[in-house]
């Protein structure tokens, strides 16, 4: 059978760092080709040589068997390659439309022919089963339709390989099957697909074969219908990976964070938390499942101070918590690694070591009478990095300069280090791969262990049945359910945060 | 006198404020809808208002009645290849873009200053005797009301100024240009991947600014001080930015807001001779234009957002 | 009649500050530079050090450090132009007690310092005659760079002079707050056009400019409608040629000159001769020549002229006292009723 | 490390050096001698105790005109106003300056802390509006420069003096100037100032650097966002960012007040010392020694540029079109690293 990209010992050097070491990837037509390796691996600067966004150091492109050389991002286009980023490429301020069309605008008279753009990208999204409102704002609309539009854009400029790099990364379960359906209706029409993920379920499902990269060096090319996911793990971390984490039986404390009926508005003014009730108590790890949207932030911004509560109360180890500035909450004892590390988790531009104490920098031991003892601080930052196996050349690299796996240790650290009463971990694992995924995991156990509280917020419903000790299923803005993960099912979740079946939600 | 008598004096002096303003305040949203800040619209027009006058008084002979039009269209291509230096350091060269937008300002004094000493031996130059006409529009001046009030003691370039904000908006929300600008200044890489050459479109937007801002500098000095001097241009181009900036880098509000502060700049300036406001200590009028802006702002208008990525230089390959 | 007097060990040598003007400001500094150019011509002195000289501040802050500059270029007299450079000139006069300077504009009470003021409100009263017999609307507007007593000086004399000889027509006042902003110029002329001035005088430097744009623009849309500037310290007449319809016309009244050229050459005069005025106040009047109108006159009726002169006469004489304040013109607006 | 330390180092010293080139290439061009160029503007820089004098009394107020730019700039503002809050400071020191009758040792202080206080309230201004309905603050601080510079020459009419131009001389006993420092400089108008300007420096890079405040608005001007979830007030800090950036020009008004001028006068236009501290900032790289030292640079080429038209001949702008290219220069350190590293392979 023929391919229609082979990348042949493709090298990448950045400064003096090997990001592809020779690595050959060859795509056949009509596949779903998987691209797999932990972070920072060499995936996405893989693809984006292929796109032509970089320029390789060595090695040969070769597209539908001519050899090519992909300068820029036009050539790749007009080969017929496209690309869905990792990190998405849309324009917040503009329409759906918009997006799709920029740089190859259809126009009459000079002026961007808007509504042929709309009737093209509406049929375009007909066609492919993306569902999509042409007229809508990005910054309106859900992270699934902003990675149908981005798949929208590479269809339009007629793209038969795509690129996805993670694409499910920031997806919800519904929002990973659907676009499995449509990656197979891709592959269908003819196309060819690479798809880089973490999930090694979705490689099961699926892809046809699969490529394992390790540190910038192909380790090889399988049949997925041959291997495994234990063996894919594996390969590419290196060693044997667990998934299930073994847990202690639940040793339940006294209620540490109890919410009653509270209500919370978004940032249009709309309620997004709707009367809800929760205890967590010390010793046990509450999961949030639910479909994102359904006031999953809000309440973590509630509980944490950033945003303000209507009405009802928050109370952390019986003190009234609810409306206090964050300083107050944090110093009853609530830990937080945040949704959007980038945005609240981090000061990128500060050294790592000063990222160390955001919190606690104006405490003793590490202020003293208004002075910042610096020795204190980079001597924590050294105590966690090692702790925590943050990789960074040292305490002094600014936060922006580390892998996102990396940065999440940093965080994880820093907020379990100060020994809250209760932590909040929202999607603490996205778009790390699975020796990453299992560290964290161990880490929020270990905390449960000692007896804290731990409240998980995630849109993985593995990650929820696996860690949590009870799963309370959020929709719309409300708790509909409290259930057992043992007693479960991934269908009976998928229906409860769909809504469809109420459960006599047993909240004490 | 009465409400009608002081619109027919505020208004007119209101728009010929403005249009210098207009022009660069509409440069500026070309430039940072690219997302290249540019603080160097105060030296873009300094430049303009030197190359128009220098050209005026060079020429007017020879060309007449003309004169001013060619200087203007001189001053716009002077501007340009000067707001190239910009372009260069900012785009090419990953400059801070707020730092040399203030060597822009400060070469574009220094320089046309020491030029002038060098081609007239003092420090300003004379009067051109050609400017731009003071005119009744034809027609329209004689509608009642409206007329005297927008179309009688005015100037062409005033209404030049206002055509083009509807010519910037067109051009910035309705053609592939516009949209492809408006992509880079927020999500450079993103139009990166969409094929567009986002070093190529900034230089055309630093570029245009250049060319405004020139105009903007040729039309205050052409219609209004009629000479350069160190002193000509004196704080305007930073009024440009902050009509710029309360437009919301929006080419009408843009020119909005330009008209505003002329309209404010007017009122303040006819208000000593208006009854009820003759005993007002005439600071709070000197001061009036300043705090209706910072009242406008706080009050209604309120925040603006910039293009996202607005003062970074965009470095192929990086995150 | 010097020829021999160059071959002097150390010639006489004097030189100024000017402020941020520069000596092309086409008001005082301009003034100055010219009567100092007079004075070195005049007496074989070369520019330059040993000479004759300037010194250009780029702010104000430049003043006392160029002051000290020519002191201890050892000039034999040194000028400070204009009002700002009071304090530095004080200072640098009491640093420095040998060196012998000029300030003009303003009064420094020390023995080594020449104070050179000017009667503003003289001339401005001459001016002002002009104005108020050469309306046709019976509106004059006047316009103030900075309200300052220097300027309150130029209105209170202009304004009495209309007074004087046509109590009907009204001066409107207006100040444009700074010396160096032509639009605002251009924007207070426009209004007062509008309401009916049809002749404004200006004490506004640069900010005058804007005046006369305002006036050459209303020239050319109309040339038939009467529309004059009155200039200040210089004559104004190359700023207000204009063309229009083919034909060339000025709107230029005429100006009120002050004569900084003469004083300055003067004190210059009397220093070389040893009879430096130091710890004096001279003031420039009309009888000194040291303030007046303009010598180009073409626009003025020669009636006018007349009555002009007239009052000058009177002025000279000391028949009329020209107020120089705003409490001085009350008083003088009385004693025309 | 240390390399790239070299190379920090090297870029603004080579920024200066192709300024001063291509500034020599203009003369050149427009027929002046840039040799004798030059030599005027370091002789009138440092040509003798009383040049010294002139250029460390310039680079004073740069210095504190930087600091407060810096200062800004450091906690994610963007001061454009320091222009208008110098001169609220200036009217400030004045007035404490002749208003008041006390021992040396508390007025002088009292007037300095009056025009920080002041600057910092000019600038209160902007920060409040900024903090709370998000209004930038770029067009506010235009918006207040004007308004300082119309207020102060009111008030310095109506109540400095009796409808005057300018305010009484300041007391002895608020006063930055010194007989001594006069005398050694042969009556420079050199003043005590220096050493205020060289504590400003110090107080920021400490506030900045060392403090658990200075983390905060560090922290504030990077990522509000993660400040705000940290526990941080993010609009107590803005307003407090901006309120010291105001106090440093506050103080640089003071220099003027109490140290060169000893009064006010009603002003025709900005003093631009605000606007060059902009550029004092930046070259010294928002860095409280860097900006002693661009400081001194603009100052000295700023006192040195008067000596141009008398002794060489060439006009003053030929400096402001230095001090241009070498703002390209260090702005464009992209280039100039470009160029180091080069050299220092083709070294190898
Ligand atoms: N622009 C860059 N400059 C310097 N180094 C880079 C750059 N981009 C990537 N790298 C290096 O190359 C390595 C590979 O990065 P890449 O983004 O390809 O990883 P990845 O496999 O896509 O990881 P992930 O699974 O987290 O997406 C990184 O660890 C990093 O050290
Ligand atoms: N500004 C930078 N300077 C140096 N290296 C950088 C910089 N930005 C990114 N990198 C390198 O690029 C690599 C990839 O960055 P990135 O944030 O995409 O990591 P990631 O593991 O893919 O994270 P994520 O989980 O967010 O996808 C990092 O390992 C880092 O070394
Ligand atoms: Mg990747
Ligand atoms: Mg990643």
């Amino acid at each position: 059978m023929e391919y229609v990209i082979e990348m042949l010992n493709i090298r990448k050097v950045f400064g003096n760092f090997v990001a592809n070491d020779n690595i050959t990837l060859q795509v056949k037509k009509g596949e779903i080709h998987a691209l797999l390796g932990e972070n920072g691996a060499g995936k996405s600067t893989l693809m984006n040589v292929l796109f032509g966004l970089y320029q390789p150091d060595g090695g040969e492109i070769r597209v539908k068997g001519k050899t090519v050389n992909i300068s820029d991002p036009n050539v790749a286009n007009d080969l017929g390659i496209g690309m869905v980023h990792q990190h998405f490429m849309l324009v917040d301020t503009f329409t759906v439309t918009e997006n799709i069309i920029l740089g190859s605008e259809p126009t009459t008279g000079g002026m961007i022919d808007i509504k042929r753009a709309e009737k093209e990208v509406r049929e375009l999204s007909e066609r492919y089963g993306l569902a999509v409102d042409p007229t809508a704002k990005i910054s309106d609309i859900s992270v699934g339709m902003q990675q149908r539009v981005e798949i929208l854009k590479t269809l339009y400029r007629g793209a038969d390989i795509l690129i996805f790099d993670e694409p499910t990364a920031v997806l919800t379960p519904q929002e990973i099957q659907e676009l499995i359906q449509i990656m197979k209706a891709l592959v269908k029409e003819g196309k060819s697909i690479i798809l880089i993920t973490h999930k090694l379920k979705e490689i099961m499902e699926v892809c046809d074969r699969v490529t394992v990269i390790r540190r910038g060096k192909g380790i090889g090319t399988l049949n997925v219908a041959d291997t495994n996911p234990s063996e894919l793990a594996a390969l590419m971390v290196g060693r044997e990976v667990q998934f299930k984490t073994d847990k202690k039986p639940v040793q339940l404390g006294k209620p540490v964070l109890e919410i009653k009926d509270l209500v919370v508005k978004d940032a249009r003014g709309i309620t997004a938390v709707n009367h809800l009730d929760l205890t967590v108590h010390a010793g046990e790890i509450v999961g949030i499942a639910g479909v994102d949207g359904n006031g999953q932030t809000e309440l973590i911004e509630a509980i944490t101070g950033l945003v303000k509560a209507e009405s009802g109360s928050i109370t952390l180890n019986g003190q009234e918590i609810t409306n206090l500035p964050p300083r107050k909450i944090i110093e009853a004892g609530v830990g937080h690694i945040p949704q959007d590390r980038h945005k609240h988790g981090l000061v990128l531009d500060f050294p790592i070591g000063e990222n160390m104490v955001l919190q606690t920098y104006y405490k003793q031991p590490y202020s003293k009478k208004g002075i910042l003892s610096f020795k204190t601080i980079y001597e924590k930052a050294r105590q966690l990095i090692q702790e925590f196996d943050v990789r960074t050349p040292d305490e002094y690299t600014k936060a922006r300069a580390l892998s996102g796996g990396n940065q999440q240790k940093a965080i994880i650290g820093r907020e379990v280090d100060r020994n809250p009463d209760l932590l909040i971990a929202a999607q603490p694992t996205r778009g790390l791969d699975v020796g990453a995924i299992e560290f964290i995991h161990k880490r929020l156990i270990e905390q449960r262990d000692q007896g804290k509280a731990v409240l998980l917020v995630s849109f993985e419903l593995d990650e929820v049945m696996n860690v949590s000790d009870r799963i309370a299923v959020i929709y719309e803005g409300k708790i509909v359910a409290i259930v057992d993960p043992k007693e479960t099912t991934e269908q009976e979740l998928g229906l409860l945060m769909a809504g469809s079946k109420r459960k006599e939600a047993g909240v004490s | 006198m009465g409400v009608y008598e002081v619109l027919q004096i505020i208004i007119p002096s209101a728009i010929f404020f403005a249009a210098p303003l207009i022009f660069t305040a509409l440069g500026g949203v070309f430039s940072e809808r690219s997302g290249v800040v540019n603080i160097g619209l105060e030296g873009l027009m300094v430049i303009g208002a030197f190359v128009s006058v220098v050209f005026n008084l060079t020429f007017a002979d020879r060309f007449g009645e003309l004169t001013p039009w060619l200087a203007l269209i001189v001053a716009m291509v002077v501007g340009a290849i000067f707001s190239l230096l910009h372009a260069v350091a900012s785009i090419t060269f990953r400059a801070d873009q707020v730092v040399s937008g203030v060597a822009i300002n400060f070469l574009a004094l220094g320089l046309s200053l020491f030029l002038v000493k060098k081609m007239y031996g003092k420090g300003q130059t004379d009067q051109i005797q050609v400017g731009f006409d003071k005119i009744d529009v034809p027609v329209l001046s004689h509608i009642p009301v409206i007329g005297p009030l927008f179309f009688s003691n005015t100037y062409i370039p005033s209404y030049i100024a206002i055509i083009f904000a509807f010519v910037a908006w067109y051009v910035i929300y309705k053609t592939p240009f516009g949209l492809r600008l408006r992509a880079v200044g927020e999500h450079p890489m993103a139009a990166d991947t969409m094929g567009i050459n986002v070093t190529k479109m900034r230089y055309i937007a630093v570029m245009i600014s250049g060319a405004l801002g020139g105009i903007g500098g040729a039309v205050y000095a052409t219609i209004i001080s009629r000479d350069f001097s160190h002193a000509t241009i004196s704080g305007h181009g930073f009024m440009a930015l902050a009509a710029m900036i309360f437009g919301k880098w929006h080419p009408i509000g843009a020119m909005g807001a330009a008209l505003f502060f002329g309209l404010a700049q007017s009122l303040s300036i006819v208000g000593q001779s208006i009854p009820f406001l003759k005993n007002v200590p005439t600071v709070y009028l000197l001061i009036a234009p300043y705090v209706l802006t910072i009242l406008a702002l706080a009050g209604f208008i309120g925040r603006a957002e910039a293009p996202k990525a607005l003062g970074t230089p965009y470095i192929k390959g990086k995150r | 009649n010097n020829g021999d007097k160059a071959g002097d060990k150390k010639g006489f040598s004097v030189a100024m500050v000017t402020d941020v003007g520069g000596i092309d400001d086409k008001s005082f500094n301009q003034s100055a530079w010219e009567g100092l150019q007079k004075f070195g011509e005049d007496n074989g002195l070369k520019k330059g050090r040993g000479g004759y000289d300037y010194l250009q501040s780029q702010s104000d802050s430049d003043y006392a450090t160029n002051l000290n500059k020519l002191v201890r270029s050892d000039y034999d007299l040194i000028y400070g132009i204009g009002y700002l450079m009071a304090d530095a000139v004080g200072q640098i006069a009491e640093q420095k007690p040998k060196g012998k300077f000029a300030i003009v504009d303003s009064v420094v009470n020390k023995p080594n310092v020449a104070s050179i003021t000017f009667k503003e409100n003289e001339g401005s009263f001459l001016v002002g005659v002009v104005a108020g017999l050469t309306t046709k609307t019976n509106k004059i507007g006047f316009i103030g760079g900075m309200e300052i007593p220097l300027i309150e000086k130029f209105e209170s004399g202009f304004r009495a002079g209309v007074k004087a000889v046509n109590p009907k027509a009204k001066v409107e006042v207006q100040y444009a707050g700074a010396f160096d902003q032509a639009d605002k110029g251009k924007a207070i002329a426009s209004s007062m056009y509008a309401s009916g001035v049809d002749i404004i005088y200006h004490a506004a430097g640069a900010t005058g400019n804007g005046v006369f744009s305002e006036a050459k623009d209303l020239k050319t849309k109309d040339p038939n409608r009467e529309i004059w500037v009155i200039g200040v310290d210089k004559d104004q007449a190359p700023e207000g040629v204009v063309k229009a319809g083919g034909k060339t016309y000025n709107v230029t009244l005429t100006s009120m000159v002050k004569r900084v050229d003469v004083a300055v050459y003067d004190v210059a005069k009397k220093t070389k001769e040893g009879n430096f005025p130091g710890g004096k106040t001279i003031e420039y009047g009309l009888p000194e020549n040291g303030v007046g109108i303009a010598p180009t006159q073409d626009n003025i009726k020669p009636e006018v002229l007349k009555a002009v002169d007239e009052w000058k006469q009177k002025i000279i004489k000391g028949e009329v006292k020209v107020p120089k304040t705003r409490e001085e013109y009350k008083q003088f607006e009385a004693t025309l009723k | 490390m240390s390399s790239s330390r070299l190379t920090n180092f090297l870029v603004p010293v080579l920024a200066v050096l192709l300024g001063v080139l291509v500034g020599s290439i203009v003369m050149l061009v427009s027929g002046y001698d840039p040799i004798a160029g030059y030599s005027a503007l370091l002789y009138g820089a440092f040509g003798d105790n009383y040049y010294i004098g002139e250029t460390i009394r310039q680079t004073t107020p740069y210095i504190l005109a930087g600091l407060a730019v810096a200062f800004a700039f450091r906690t994610g503002l963007f001061n454009i106003g320091v222009e208008g809050q110098l001169i609220i400071g200036w009217l400030a020191s004045v007035w404490v300056g002749v208003a008041f009758d006390l021992p040396k040792v508390i007025h002088l202080p009292l007037a300095i802390l009056a025009a920080a206080v002041a600057g910092a309230l000019w600038a209160f201004i902007p920060g409040f509006l900024k903090a709370h309905f998000k209004v930038h603050e770029v067009i506010i601080t235009i918006m207040m420069n004007y308004i300082a510079l119309h207020v102060s020459n009111a008030i310095i009419r109506s109540v400095l003096s009796n409808q005057g131009f300018k305010s009484e001389k300041i007391h002895e006993t608020a006063s930055l100037q010194s007989e001594f420092l006069q005398s050694i400089t042969d009556y420079s108008t050199l003043h005590y100032g220096i050493i205020v300007a060289v504590i400003g420096a110090i107080i920021m890079w400490f506030l900045l650097e060392k403090t658990t405040k200075g983390y905060e608005l560090r922290a504030v001007g990077f990522n509000q966002h993660a400040s705000h979830y940290a526990g941080m007030n993010v609009k107590r800090n803005i307003i407090l960012a901006m309120v010291i950036s105001g106090a440093f020009a506050g103080v640089a008004g003071a220099m003027e007040g109490l140290g060169t001028f000893g009064n006010i006068s009603v002003k025709a236009g900005f003093t631009g010392i605000g606007f060059d501290g902009i550029a004092v900032a930046l070259i010294g790289g928002n860095n409280a020694f860097g900006i002693l030292l661009s400081a001194l640079l603009f100052g000295a080429l700023k006192v040195g540029a008067l000596e141009m038209p008398s002794s060489a001949d060439v006009p003053t702008e030929l400096v402001d079109i230095v001090i241009a290219l070498i703002i390209f220069f260090v702005a464009s350190s992209y280039l100039i690293r470009l160029l180091l590293s080069r050299f220092k392979k083709e070294g190898k």
